[in-house]
């Protein structure tokens, strides 16, 4: 990864990195775990930020961007999870363990975890809104000693949409992180933990939390974030202080296709990662 | 009940077809065409619709001869509402309908009925023999595509020729390259015809028919005229179709039959150089006199070579018709002020006499009447599929239904053309 | 996707139209001979000698269903492959035979044509039916129209298929292609071009040379039929004019959103 | 600024001069409208147009261009060629709105595609005339001082001859005898009445200023919105003509006869149907009116907010091209008269 794209001749300049490992998270969502082919980049690859994406890159498919899923601190390896939804994902899928793939990045502005320091966290995720999140409580459980107290609630439709299930019920039983897992149903009656919709975990951190000297991080389905700002504002969260990610269309990922925008910013370089003030500011961000 | 052949699906034609004999104790009970494609009435449909728009849907009742339908389209509205366009409109269109017969010709004889004659299913099963002849198949047709493309807008259904003239007409740069081409590929095609020509064409189903095609004029060879000549000696203006034509339905078809004097005839390039082939100039009067006998006359298997000669023909007229267009200047698409009137025009498509007779009322629609060759050849096909599949049947012939197909296949059928319909009330 | 797993089998099958589409693939000189070594083609009756294939992985479906035998046909080729294109204006929208359907004309035309003592029962090659595009009757995966689809709109998406990739769709009228080849717009000066309401794919070849676009390629996705018959009112074309034009290739997907216009 | 005289009788030795230094385009008349062609033959010239169909940025972002390149032994970037393109007859907004492209695409992260375009461009500008479709008093960029090779002026027996960079200085230098620096008063007043006269040409004017203000308070109304969403035909011409629109979409395209790919970007416009469509089919702007608000927003708004100008620099294109009428001037003025309406009423 080269995290300053501008110093590139070709901000375009893409690289062959491997498929090493892979597995199915969901029905329809993947894990991959990539190596980059070139040594000398492979020597790069922790050189981003929670929070990033890459554009993925398949000739005759074209690119698409994905989330950084790993952490920085564990740089020998980038993770991703993927859901099978269209064109560019139905060609991923079909590749298996050795095959390759084109990455560029990292992109985007991703979670600034150095001014977090010493503060209070709260991280909120909704199904695929783990991927995003997932790289950030790997960063922290690394750096644990830096943070203050920090609590991760996570939601999914049922126990099998539960995205890195496995990575988060062993978190949770590590206890590095005050993990909170929910579903909103479980059919299978094999779920020991809370059942209902995301916000209905607040509870559980409810006075435990500095308002005042605390972030969040939010990323999930376009519906979720409205209910959980609205706990975090009755938790007094200060709006700078309220983080989501956000999805749009990209084609460049570095400010230049257009599809991005919302109202003067671009996703790519001014987000993915926007505060609850460019929320108010900007009408259709959400 | 009886034994049958039954031929499926015919290859290698426009459209889908089939043919079906009924054989019972070795006699041949029935032989039927049949035209799968389902009706698209689109002699119905066009009335009411703009003289314009006409041009537009009719020339979609068939790709392979959207040019014929096209020409024909436009040239009986300007008659019927008395248009006149210059000189270099007429020849434009006359050099866009060559490009048809080249790339429509081409097709048919290197790519649909070639195979047979080295038993391939298709032109491209001939690459690992006869790379050289596909090829050139390739390239012969590709010419005659871009010409179109060139003149139309693009190969197939372009709008460029309107009533009136052309959209944009094209610069004397672009029909130079053409014409400079057609001389490279006359020698090409010449050969080709030798080879053609040597094939062994089997005698199994000859049989004596009626012939018919267009009379052009100033006696020259060519692919239009206002009256239509019969193998029989007559001559008919074509505002008499109906006499030659008398279509009527069949169960197995959608497409209608034609019969004159209540017998098949037989049109296309066999009927034209039998017809008028001693009009022909140049290397592809040559070839005609060299290869031209008596057997053309009662064999349709001929057709293939007679198509050949007239690409041939159609290459030679173009670099001479080039230098006559670019002397003359350009012109706008002329306005049309008379909105009424009636009018039958023919050309020649390439697989035989295509009429369309029109009544336009304040620039309307009224009554629409399409003649398509195939129409008026498949009774035709019919007898001669009957007469062959008796003497196979006789012989014990392993390849009967090939034969059979080859016999259909060499009247290129263009069974796209059964979109054609006309009012017509059985008796 | 350099990898070369199994040849994939391309059906190409032929319903009611002109085989215009077909046959624009035999007009595809330059790349003829890799279509059908990059692929197996199958059914392909225009070109080659019947071949049988209990399956395709790729059916290209040229032609609307105008009869009884041609609607199981079809069925049957839907069952028998795994991705269905419907291939031109008349498999995606029904073509210019679908003219006018909805307000019953097929009976009226069919009456008009074979004469009232024929019936559609008597013909045993298959009971005609009013024309309906594909998309009525079966799944279809992708939608190349034209009226015949052109090599520039085709290729793309038939490359990516015999790859086994899916294509993506990125919808846009005549418009832009009329755009990105320079032209000045007709609509200006009054000539009565229907480009914004249909499919891009044909390279704006009708206002490229200087004539009104007349709709061959079929409805563009986001085709707002109100505004453009306020447009073309406001040139001067009337009502009943300005519907047939916007009718003559709009197949199904027109006459339904003229409909809801029009109430 | 170094400035020459030129005199007209010269004028064709001067093009011939750029003919020589590069592939020389400059606008051209078709039937009814301009455009920036390649001229090989100096006579198909005018220079008494108002604008032409595309401006500048056919040159640095072609319609349709190939920017990789990939077949089995790896990936390649198509970065244009060293060349000189030279054009000819860009008009002031022409010039601005090359520097809201060059802002766009050479800031932090340099597009290398636009960058080598870009680089291989000279701009010859030209003095204009205005129509009633421009609007470039409104938005600022009725002049332009930088941003040009070489600009010209047009007056009655010469030019004036504006250099506005090194590479502009290079030619003149080349042909110094062509050339003259002896400006004298005559010259000077016969170039203030052209101004003069100029800037009492134009006709029309907008209050763009009020914009930004105006569209952020109106951005829920959408009445005010729909009036030009119902009528906008999702053509995605207005996008397309104008010249600071850079939006682009990227294409894979499988090559048949080779097992090749290549990877095209094209125009795009954010006025077609699936331009914010992302995942799962899940669509951020589902209807014509939303993606219009994106479009006046990012052009009379954000970029104002941005840049401290507007994206628009008062070509005209769109009021000359959209055929339903819906452009910076309409939208601007209805917005504006419906507040002026409400004004009027309650006489606030
Ligand atoms: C910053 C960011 C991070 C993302 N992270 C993840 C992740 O970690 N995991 C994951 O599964 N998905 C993620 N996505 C969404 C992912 O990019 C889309 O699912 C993917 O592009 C869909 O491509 P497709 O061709 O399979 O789908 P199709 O539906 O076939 O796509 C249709 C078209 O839309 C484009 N498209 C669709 N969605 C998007 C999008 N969001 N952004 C850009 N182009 C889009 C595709 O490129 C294609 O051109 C992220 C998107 C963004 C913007
Ligand atoms: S000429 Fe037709 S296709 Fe071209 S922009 Fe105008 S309306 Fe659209
Ligand atoms: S605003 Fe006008 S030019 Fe732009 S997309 Fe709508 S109709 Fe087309
Ligand atoms: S918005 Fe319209 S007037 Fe403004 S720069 Fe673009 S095309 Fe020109």
């Amino acid at each position: 990864m080269i995290s300053d794209r501008s110093k590139l001749e070709n901000p375009y300049e893409d690289h062959l990195a491997t498929i090493i490992d892979y597995r199915d998270l969901t029905s329809d969502t993947r894990y991959y775990k990539l190596k980059f082919v070139d040594p000398e980049i492979q020597k790069h690859t922790g050189d981003y930020r929670p929070g990033q994406f890459a554009m993925f890159s398949i000739p005759g498919v074209g690119e698409a961007p994905f989330s950084i899923s790993s952490t920085p601190t564990r740089p020998a390896f980038l993770e991703f999870g993927i859901r099978k939804v269209g064109s560019f994902t139905d060609a991923l899928f079909k590749k298996k363990e050795g095959d390759t793939v084109y990455i560029r990045g990292p992109y985007g502005n991703g979670f600034d975890m150095e001014r977090m320091e010493g503060k209070d966290i709260v991280i909120v995720s909704g199904g695929l809104g783990a991927v995003p999140l997932r790289s950030v409580l790997l960063y922290l459980e690394d750096k644990r000693e830096l943070y203050n107290n920090v609590f991760f609630l996570n939601g999914a439709r049922t126990p099998d949409d539960m995205l890195f299930k496995e990575d988060f019920l062993a978190m949770h039983a590590r206890e590095i992180i005050e993990t909170h897992l929910t579903v909103d149903k479980d059919p299978t009656g094999e779920w020991n933990h809370n059942v209902g919709v995301v916000t209905t975990l607040f509870e559980k951190i409810n006075g435990r939390v500095d308002n005042d000297n605390a972030y969040a991080l939010i990323c999930g389905p376009p519906v979720m974030y409205k209910f959980v700002i609205k706990e975090l504002l009755e938790m007094d969260f200060s709006k700078k202080n309220i983080l989501m990610t956000l999805e749009r269309r990209m084609k460049c990922g570095q400010g230049h296709c257009g599809h991005c925008a919302i109202h003067g910013v671009y996703t790519c370089l001014d987000g993915p990662v926007f505060n609850f003030w460019d929320y108010e500011r900007m009408v259709e961000l959400i | 009940m009886s034994k049958g052949i039954n031929v499926k699906v015919l290859s290698r034609v426009e459209g889908d077809g089939g043919i079906k004999v009924y054989v019972k104790n070795n006699k041949v009970e029935q032989v039927l065409v049949d035209i799968f494609e389902g009706p698209r009435m689109i002699e119905a449909l066009v009335r009411g619709k703009t003289f314009q728009e006409n041009v537009s849907l009719v020339s979609r009742i068939c790709a392979i001869c959207t040019v014929s339908h096209r020409y024909a389209s436009i040239k009986a509205i300007e008659k019927a509402l008395k248009v006149e366009v210059p000189e270099k409109i007429q020849l434009l269109r006359k050099l866009l309908h060559l490009a048809e017969y080249i790339e429509s010709h081409i097709l048919h004889v290197y790519f649909l009925a070639l195979p047979d004659f080295f038993r391939k299913p298709s032109a491209i099963a001939l690459l690992p023999t006869h790379k050289e002849t596909v090829v050139e198949a390739i390239t012969l047709k590709k010419y005659g595509t871009e010409l179109m493309k060139l003149l139309m807008g693009r190969k197939i259904h372009g709008e460029n020729p309107q009533v009136g003239g052309f959209g944009r007409l094209p610069t004397n740069k672009e029909l130079d390259e053409f014409a400079e081409k057609a001389k490279e590929y006359i020698p090409q095609l010449a050969a080709f015809i030798d080879v053609l020509a040597s094939l062994e064409i089997p005698d199994y189903c000859e049989r004596e028919t009626t012939f018919m095609c267009c009379n052009p004029p100033n006696n020259e060879f060519g692919f239009e005229g206002d009256s239509i000549l019969i193998s029989t000696g007559e001559e008919y203006p074509v505002e008499e179709y109906k006499k030659l034509t008398n279509e009527r339905v069949v169960p197995h078809s959608y497409a209608k039959r034609s019969r004159y004097n209540d017998k098949p005839f037989t049109v296309g390039a066999l009927a034209r150089l039998i017809l008028i082939g001693d009009r022909l100039t140049g290397l592809a009067k040559e070839k005609f006199e060299k290869y031209y006998t008596e057997k053309w006359k009662v064999n349709p298997l001929y057709n293939n070579l007679a198509q050949a000669i007239e690409a041939l023909w159609s290459f030679e007229q173009i670099p001479e018709l080039v230098e006559k267009i670019k002397a003359l200047p350009d012109s706008e698409i002329v306005e049309v002020k008379n909105l009424n009137g009636k009018a039958t025009a023919a050309v020649e498509a390439p697989r035989g006499i295509l009429y369309h007779s029109y009544e336009i009322k304040d620039g309307k629609m009224v009554n629409v009447d399409i003649i398509t060759p195939t129409a008026q050849f498949l009774d035709d096909v019919e007898e001669y599929i009957r007469v062959a599949a008796e003497k196979l049947i006789a012989e014990k012939n392993e390849e009967t239904e090939l034969h059979l197909e080859m016999i259909a296949r060499a009247y290129d059928p263009c069974i796209s053309c059964s979109c054609h319909m006309v009012k017509l009330i059985e008796k | 996707m350099w990898t070369s797993e199994h040849k994939p089998v391309v059906g190409v099958f032929g319903f009611s139209g002109c085989a215009g589409d077909q046959l624009r693939l035999v007009h595809m000189e330059d790349e003829l001979v890799t279509l059908f070594t990059t692929a197996e083609i199958k059914f392909f009756h225009m070109a080659q000698s019947h071949q049988e294939v209990d399956h395709v992985d790729i059916a290209l479906v040229e032609g609307s269903i105008n009869t009884k035998k041609q609607l199981e046909e079809l069925k049957e080729i839907r069952e028998k492959s795994t991705f269905l294109v419907a291939l031109g204006t008349c498999a995606c929208f029904g073509g210019i035979q679908y003219l006018n359907e909805k307000d019953k004309a097929f009976e009226e035309r069919f009456k008009h044509v074979y004469g009232s003592n024929i019936k559609k029962e008597d013909f045993t090659v298959g009971e005609a039916i009013p024309p309906q595009p594909l998309c009525n009757f079966v799944k279809v995966d992708a939608m190349v129209p034209g009226c015949p689809i052109e090599k520039d709109n085709l290729l793309p998406i038939y490359t990516k298929l015999i790859k086994g990739i899916k294509p993506q769709k990125y919808p846009a009228p005549v418009c832009v292609e009329c755009k990105l080849e320079g032209n000045d717009c007709l609509l200006l000066h009054g000539i009565p071009c229907i480009g914004p309401v249909v499919s891009a794919g044909c390279g704006a070849i009708c206002p490229s040379h200087n004539l009104p676009c007349v709709g061959c390629w079929g409805p563009y996705e986001a085709a707002n039929y109100k505004s453009m018959l306020d447009k073309l009112e406001e040139i001067g074309v009337d009502k009943e004019t300005a519907l047939r034009k916007l009718k003559l290739f709009g197949g199904s997907k027109a006459e339904e959103e003229l409909e809801k216009v029009i109430k | 600024m170094k400035t020459y005289k030129l005199m007209k009788e010269d004028f064709p030795q001067f093009l011939s001069l750029l003919q020589e230094k590069g592939n020389l385009y400059g606008p051209v008349k078709s039937k009814n409208h301009y455009s920036f062609e390649k001229i090989d033959d100096l006579s198909k010239l005018t220079f008494n147009y108002t604008r032409t169909l595309m401006g500048l940025k056919k040159f640095v972002t072609p319609p349709r261009y190939k920017v990789k390149h990939f077949d089995k032994s790896g990936s390649e970037d198509i970065i244009p060629e060293n060349e000189t393109n030279i054009v000819i007859g860009a008009h002031p907004c022409d010039i601005h709105a090359m520097k809201i492209l060059d802002k766009l695409f050479l800031g932090q992260i340099k597009d290398p595609y636009y960058k080598k375009r870009r680089e291989n461009l000279v701009i010859v500008g030209h003095s204009c005339m205005p129509d009633e479709n421009c609007l470039c008093t409104s938005t600022g960029t009725d002049m332009v001082s930088d941003g040009f090779d070489l600009f010209l002026t047009e007056l009655q027996d010469f030019y004036l001859v504006w250099v506005g960079s090194s590479k502009g200085l290079f030619i003149i230098m080349s042909s110094e005898d062509l050339f003259s620096e002896k400006i004298d008063m005559c010259d000077i007043a016969e170039y203030t009445t052209w101004q003069e006269n100029r800037q009492n040409s134009f006709k029309t004017t907008i209050p763009f200023h009020l914009m930004p203000d105006i569209i952020h308070l109106i951005y829920e109304k959408d009445e005010l919105w729909n009036q030009f969403g119902e009528k906008c035909l999702s053509c995605g011409t207005c996008s397309l003509v104008c010249p600071t629109c850079n939006c682009f979409n990227v294409e894979d395209k499988i090559l048949i006869n080779a097992d090749e790919v290549v990877r095209e970007r094209m125009l795009d416009s954010c006025t077609l149907p699936y331009y914010s469509v992302v995942a799962g089919d899940h669509d951020f702007r589902p209807d014509r009116t939303k993606r219009l608000k994106l479009y006046y927003t990012h052009k009379l708004k954000e970029y104002i907010g941005k840049w401290g100008q507007p994206a628009c620099v008062g070509c005209g294109r769109c009021v000359t091209y959209c055929p339903v009428g819906i452009n910076v001037k309409t939208v601007s003025n209805a917005f504006y008269e419906a507040i002026q309406c409400v004004r009027e009423v309650k006489k606030i």
